[in-house]
């Protein structure tokens, strides 16, 4: 086998797999294995593949995501801490037919903003909200999120989070599903294939019921903060799964009826 | 006397702590010290760094435009601060990494080679004691005894352990130090 | 008929964080003892065991795998 | 003929939003203010003119809204009164920082803190000094009539998107709860998508090829570039301040005094007056209608001549600092003012000149 | 001997906090203040003076837990920077108008909007002025050394309890972020519930037989009496204004020229003083160190028989304002910035007095 | 039987009910038969019960209730609208040994207080909180509410409450009792003699838990609002029972487990 | 033995809304043709079946019944 | 011609819509009005009251202390009111319900029966219309027609149907409005 050479194999015809146009050439600030670079290539490549670049407008938060914008190469809203759902359901009721989505970390989503996000999803505004739990701030500088784990340290729980003192990890997402606004709500992942395939999937379907006007999707995506979690991107990982996902069980949550 | 100094680097260097060992050291010996970061989101990666000034007088400002002295680290920062030296000051740096050296006529320049050094020696985490160590060689405004002070003051009880290794790679750094012009 | 595959790595942007590596199902990827502009090991192929699965790429944070492929 | 009207100033305002075309209101109720949602909901303005309008959760999530909307290149609003606008200062700074056009209007009450739901012009310095964090300005227009809150609804809009500024109508509890003649305007289509993308092409309606993916945003993590971004700002606000100062002066000829008053305490400054001149007093009242820009030059010109100039608000004293800043210690100024929700009565005022400036 | 530590602004307010006896800390992490919290959390003073600390859903939800503790007569204070701190407008003007005593730190960065994280005094308007609605002062005290972060904590909340009403630190990301020496003071116990009942009767802290109900409002239906809750605020805020201004002179005995300048701005503008007399130039420093009440009588008085005075603000020009209504047009006084989170070089100050003031 | 006089029975030592000592004298501002004072009542009448009137701090939201200060006989502070949980929060944790409660209408506790509820909710703050769901706002003039129902008419939903525009009304005691912080979540009415009854049973155990520190308890009392409804007393209770209840069942929703 | 009740309405405090009226078992209660200073047509006694069970009281809003029981 | 009104009474009584037929009937007769209400939280019960200016000119202040006309509803109004009438002007009060009736000497007091009338007529919802029939019998600051005219713009359309009552109530005021004292 060892006769075909590299250069037979590395040609544009033989591409099967590159970096979705949607993505612009700027090199991303995350810190080297953060699923937030994941997490916007699946983003990108699905409205890449339902031709919607330029009928999109994304909602970057506050977070280590803020920069969004200048990744996507589609039209971006940068929003106040929290506030992303209240912009998306202003740009959506203004402009019903573009599609429409936030991108908003844990303590965005479920701290400062657990009010906007309640009332959006609430009122089913026709939006896709992408959230990105990595169970800690990551932006500025790893402490404690609603979602940080029983006895998870970060610099503000420097001896682990302890519930009597700073309560339950809030799992927003199951309280979401419970609303009627709420049309599909998932909990995925991205750091093996397998995971970023599913997905992908589970967001093309979030934006497939957009498109339909079925009320508000929610695509949850646990993900690491190696940087916060003060590990190896892959060391973080393998804690994620072993953490992470026994508290917050991946899966959809809640689907469509029909 | 008042020794205006900019240290400069990678985010992991060390940066900020060789800055801080210093500033406290100065305060055992009784200075007036000031330590101001450059500081950043979270996210790992890029450069780093810090103003440290030891006076025996009140400090005014603590971020400077030029320095007395510059610790360069790395090629961004040499390209950054190679101009903030004042006349006639110094410029430390250390080679690993770079492609355009030093280039002013009006400044002391010296060489550190403290990366490759720390790797031959295994101490990587030390790099930035070995630099600290080469500054003290050309411009000695601590003494040693106030280091090893600055550093149990600096330093959590839990490494206290740590503090011999450290004083070696000062004294490392006091060795390997070399001048490359001097005016 | 056999796959052959092959992954290019965009040296300069890869940021040796090292997932790639465990995704591969054919153990073809290793960070590099060499570093990039900005110091990261970044990752490389090892061996032409690839069969152009696009694990590798797909779980890149950073997007910087372009994966080929050729029936031989 | 125009269409004639008798009207609350609150409703003016939300049957202004609806006849110029207005696209989008997000507001959440507070008395005195609440009429302007309720006459927006009652008129389903939707089925006349495609207006959006909606209920938000909070002031926080309306002025969001109006960010996002405004983000867009549409005409937003939102309204509240004095808490509520407290509420809004981050997204007041977002919004000027994205430098999105929009208008919001605080019918003020009595502060601080939850005070009380009377009329109140204590919210000066919030609207015009900055309430929330950073360098910027806010485009302040102050209604003194139900029909200038109604025409003023109209013009903030043609300012902040002249300027792509925020601009706010800062109106009180009785001009907002009483009634006056409106003359309405015709209804006014709202703007299409096309006027919005070949007009704004700094919106983000959706990327085009033409122009490449647009930005919205108020981050800029170098300080350099926040600079370059401030000293934007900085720029077109001097030229506002050159462009845009408005202000009405009444019986100014051969005044030996002057009243400097806005909304209104120039109403009931108005009453003064006319009680000084039946005594023979002369006294002029220079009428700001921007508060900012304010109308430093001519009140400057006029009042360094005068024998005295009263500031007369209804707060303990906001506005009287930057008449003071335009009189620069030529003549005398003094602050009248009532507070807390009391309106001053006109006998008053004319009483406050007396002992104050002229007998002072 | 007292304690010496190198310590960060920041850590400098939560160590401050723990040693004089603070009871409670509530706040939302946000650069570039979040060392304060995370010094707290990692000291467990909850262990130590029996001080509870908690991180807070938000900024909004930090004032209001602030409002709750002050109303028992607990020693309570949140701290922020600009964006977190405008989101506590509303809250500000509650405890202001209900006057509970607190204190309030906001390290301020480049604005507006989300802006940067970088250091800047753009807040300046929003501390002194009034963020919030209506009329209401917060004592604010402005740090310009990180052993004044330190000692503000306990000289703010003297000035708070001593006049019932919120005192904040202004502060910004170069005094939070800079290290230098620190003094440390003794652990102080905290205020026991027999002292607080005995000193604070208004407090909340459950209804005792001798004084009967206590409630904390900032309501007043009836405009007459909520302009009574202002009269009282007025006379106290007069009382503030004749017994609390601070600031500090440096090198004026024989000055030519001023910088008026405080926190960060003050530190480089001293170093500007230093380059100015190497050139011979005679400039003094005159550095606020209360910014309300600020020290309008000692710059006039200085200022107007001066050649000129610089205002060297990091923002695009606010206190300046202030120093104009002092200075009330008897000399040239001019603003010198720089903003959105650059800081001034000394060069550039000395500069801007030559091209400004001296040849100006 | 006639023979026994009035004046025989109306005797001090005949007395079997009267208002509680702990309410004042102070002529209640709402409107006749609004369910706030016969909620003000048991509250107090509880209190006064268990000892607490010097032990206890009650926080009054925005809304018709912001006056319950000039009512109740006990230490109350006066919250921004929908902060009374945060102000509990400090109040509780500086003040462990005290009786703490809020009491809020459905505008100050489900729209503007969302964060602060759930995350008081969520942390398990040790406080009771007295929810008065009365579906609409009422002081600021009738105008819709969170959990104004599907078509109700109101100031702000004149053509009745559109639920495709303006959202579903929220059911967030549902929602807070899914959080681990809650201890006791419980849904009532205080409209006959029997619910009030009951539901001063419910305050009478949300205290009692309290004060063994249980976590947070939550008492709803579905109230009417006649002005707002723009019907008399009697009628709106009358609607309430047909309309309200459907929607808001009583009950309790979560009991604590022992 | 029987039980008879009786209940003193505070007239000036009583707002007329009528809520005790059907809340009493005996139908003892009626709104008054008169009203008091403030307007409202208070709540009385229409006659002496009052058993002093205290329903009207519990419900009034306002808290202006008193309620006596005398075991005759 | 400037009339400055003030019309006070209980909430229910029709106040602030008094205060606006005025005020449009004046609009069609092609003067300058203003209606500047009262206005407290939404709670049923206590006072209201509305200020109305009629006139040929420009209305400086729509709030004022000094009236040409009270216009009286309940005893609470007219202890308010009753000193706020400027001399020589003209109060109109309601007796029913008024236990202390006014006592000013320099100022025209009529009487108004109106509730006992609108009971009796079985037409209480028109009470307000009646007491305005009065004040215009007093003072015809509107004509006759115009009040039409006004009731026409100030009322929905599915109210037109009731005008005539309106119109009749308010002949009813005019005929049961009596002096009581005249300066
Ligand atoms: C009003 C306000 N408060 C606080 C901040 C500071 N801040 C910036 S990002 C952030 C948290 C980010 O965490 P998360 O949403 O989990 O995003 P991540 O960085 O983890 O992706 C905070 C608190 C801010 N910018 N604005
Ligand atoms: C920040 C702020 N926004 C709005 C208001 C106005 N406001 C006062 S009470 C209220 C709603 C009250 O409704 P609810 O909480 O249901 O209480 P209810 O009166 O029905 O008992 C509103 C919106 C305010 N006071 N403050
Ligand atoms: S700090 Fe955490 S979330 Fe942010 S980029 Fe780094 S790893 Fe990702
Ligand atoms: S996953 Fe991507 S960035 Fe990470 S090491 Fe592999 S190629 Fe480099
Ligand atoms: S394409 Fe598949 S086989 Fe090839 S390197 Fe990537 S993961 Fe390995
Ligand atoms: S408005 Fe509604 S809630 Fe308020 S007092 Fe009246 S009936 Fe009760
Ligand atoms: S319930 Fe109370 S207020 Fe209502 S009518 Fe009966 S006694 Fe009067
Ligand atoms: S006590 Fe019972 S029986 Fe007597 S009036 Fe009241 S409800 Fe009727
Ligand atoms: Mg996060
Ligand atoms: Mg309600």
């Amino acid at each position: 086998m060892s006769e075909v050479r590299l250069e037979d194999i590395i040609k544009p015809e033989n591409k099967v797999y590159s970096k979705t146009d949607l993505l612009t050439d700027t090199v991303m600030h995350y810190c080297p294995g953060c699923g937030h670079g994941t997490a916007h290539r699946i983003v990108a490549e699905v409205i890449e593949e339902l031709g919607a670049q330029n009928n999109t407008v994304g909602i970057a938060p506050v977070g280590c995501s803020v920069l969004a914008y200048n990744y996507f190469n589609i039209d971006v809203q940068q929003a106040a801490h929290g506030r992303a759902p209240a912009l998306a359901t202003a740009v959506k009721r203004l402009m019903p037919d573009r599609l429409v989505f936030t991108y908003q970390g844990d303590g965005d989503l479920a701290a400062i903003g657990t009010g906007e996000t309640i009332h959006a999803c609430n009122r089913g505004e026709n939006i896709t909200i992408i959230f990105i739990n990595n169970g800690i701030y990551g932006m500025t500088g790893g402490q404690m999120a609603p979602t940080t784990l029983p006895n998870m340290k970060s610099s503000t729980s420097p001896f682990g989070r302890d519930v009597e003192m700073m309560g339950n990890p809030l799992k927003i997402t199951e309280l979401l599903a419970q609303l009627p606004g709420t049309a599909y709500v998932t909990r995925q992942a991205v750091h093996t294939p397998a995971h970023v395939r599913r997905t992908k999937k589970a967001i093309r379907k979030a934006f497939d019921l957009q498109a339909k006007g079925a009320g508000t999707t929610f695509v949850e995506i646990v993900s690491n903060c190696n940087s916060g979690w003060k590990m190896t991107p892959v060391d973080a990982n393998k804690w994620m799964e072993e953490n992470m996902f026994p508290y917050y069980p991946l899966g959809d949550i809640k689907i469509p009826a029909e | 006397m008042t020794e205006e100094i900019i240290i400069a680097g990678f985010g992991g260097q060390g940066v900020l702590s060789m800055g801080m060992i210093l500033a406290y050291s100065g305060i055992m010996q009784d200075k007036e010290v000031s330590w101001m970061p450059s500081y950043g989101p979270e996210m790992r990666g890029g450069t780093s760094n810090v103003t440290v000034i030891i006076s025996d007088t009140r400090i005014s400002s603590p971020s400077l435009n030029m320095f007395d002295t510059a610790i360069i680290l790395n090629q961004q920062s040499l390209d950054k601060f190679e101009n903030a030296v004042k006349p006639g000051g110094l410029l430390i740096y250390d080679p690993n990494g770079v492609n355009r050296h030093p280039e002013r006529k009006d400044i002391n320049i010296y060489q550190i080679a403290a990366t490759d050094k720390a790797a031959e020696l295994g101490i990587a985490r030390l790099f930035n004691m070995i630099v600290l160590g080469g500054f003290l060689k050309v411009k000695p405004v601590i003494s040693e005894e106030y280091i090893e002070l600055g550093l149990q003051k600096s330093l959590p009880e839990r490494h206290h352990k740590l503090i011999p290794d450290n004083l070696k790679a000062v004294q490392t750094g006091k060795e390997i130090i070399k001048a490359i012009q001097t005016v | 008929m056999a796959i052959k595959g092959a992954i290019v790595v965009d040296i300069e942007y890869c940021k040796g964080c090292g997932v790639c590596v465990g995704a591969c199902p054919q153990e073809v990827i290793r960070l590099s003892k060499k570093v990039n502009g900005k110091g990261y090991n970044f990752a490389e192929m090892q061996n032409d065991a690839c069969v152009g699965c696009s694990n590798c790429a797909v779980v890149c944070p950073d997007g910087v795998i372009t994966v080929y492929r050729l029936k031989v | 003929m125009k269409e004639l009207r008798l009207m609350k100033g609150n409703e003016a305002i939300a049957e202004a939003a609806i006849r110029i075309g207005v696209d989008g209101y997000f507001g959440y109720p507070i008395t005195p203010q609440s009429e302007v949602l309720e006459h927006l909901m009652a008129e389903k303005p939707w089925e006349k003119t495609g207006m959006v309008v909606l209920q938000a959760e909070s002031e926080v999530a309306s002025i969001n809204m109006v960010y996002g909307g405004a983000a867009c290149g549409k005409k937003v609003m939102t309204t509240s009164s004095s808490p509520g606008f407290s509420l809004m200062q981050e997204g007041m700074s977002y919004i000027a920082g994205a430098e999105l056009p929009c208008v919001v209007a605080n019918v003020v009450r009595g502060g601080p803190g939850l005070g009380t739901i009377q009329p109140s012009q204590a919210d000066y310095f919030q609207a015009t000094k900055g309430g929330g964090h950073g360098d910027y300005k806010l485009i302040t227009l102050a209604p003194s009539t139900v029909q200038e809150m109604y025409d003023f609804v109209g013009l903030s809009f043609e300012l902040a998107f002249k300027y792509r500024n925020p601009a706010i109508i800062l109106s009180d509890g009785l001009i907002g709860q009483m009634m006056e003649k409106v003359y309405l305007t015709e209804y006014k289509e709202r703007w299409s998508d096309e006027y919005i993308n070949k007009t704004f092409p700094w919106a983000t309606t959706g990327r085009a090829a033409d122009r490449g993916n647009s930005i919205i945003t108020s981050l800029q993590l170098q300080a350099d570039k926040q600079e370059e971004v401030n000293l934007r700002l900085q720029k077109k606000y001097r030229e506002i301040e050159d462009n845009e100062v408005r202000y009405e002066l009444i019986n100014c000829e051969d005044a030996d005094y002057y009243f400097i008053a806005y909304g209104s305490s120039a109403r009931i400054s108005q009453k003064a007056m006319e009680l000084a001149a039946e005594e023979g007093i002369k006294v002029g009242l220079i009428r700001p209608i921007t508060l900012w820009p304010f109308p430093t030059k001519i009140i400057r010109e006029l009042g360094q001549k005068s024998k005295g100039v009263l500031s007369v608000e209804m707060s303990a004293g906001q506005m009287v600092e930057d008449v003071r800043l335009a009189i620069e210690g030529k003549v005398k100024v003094e602050h009248f003012g009532r507070f807390g929700g009391v309106i001053h009565s006109p006998a008053e005022i004319l009483n406050a000149l007396k002992t104050k400036i002229i007998g002072g």
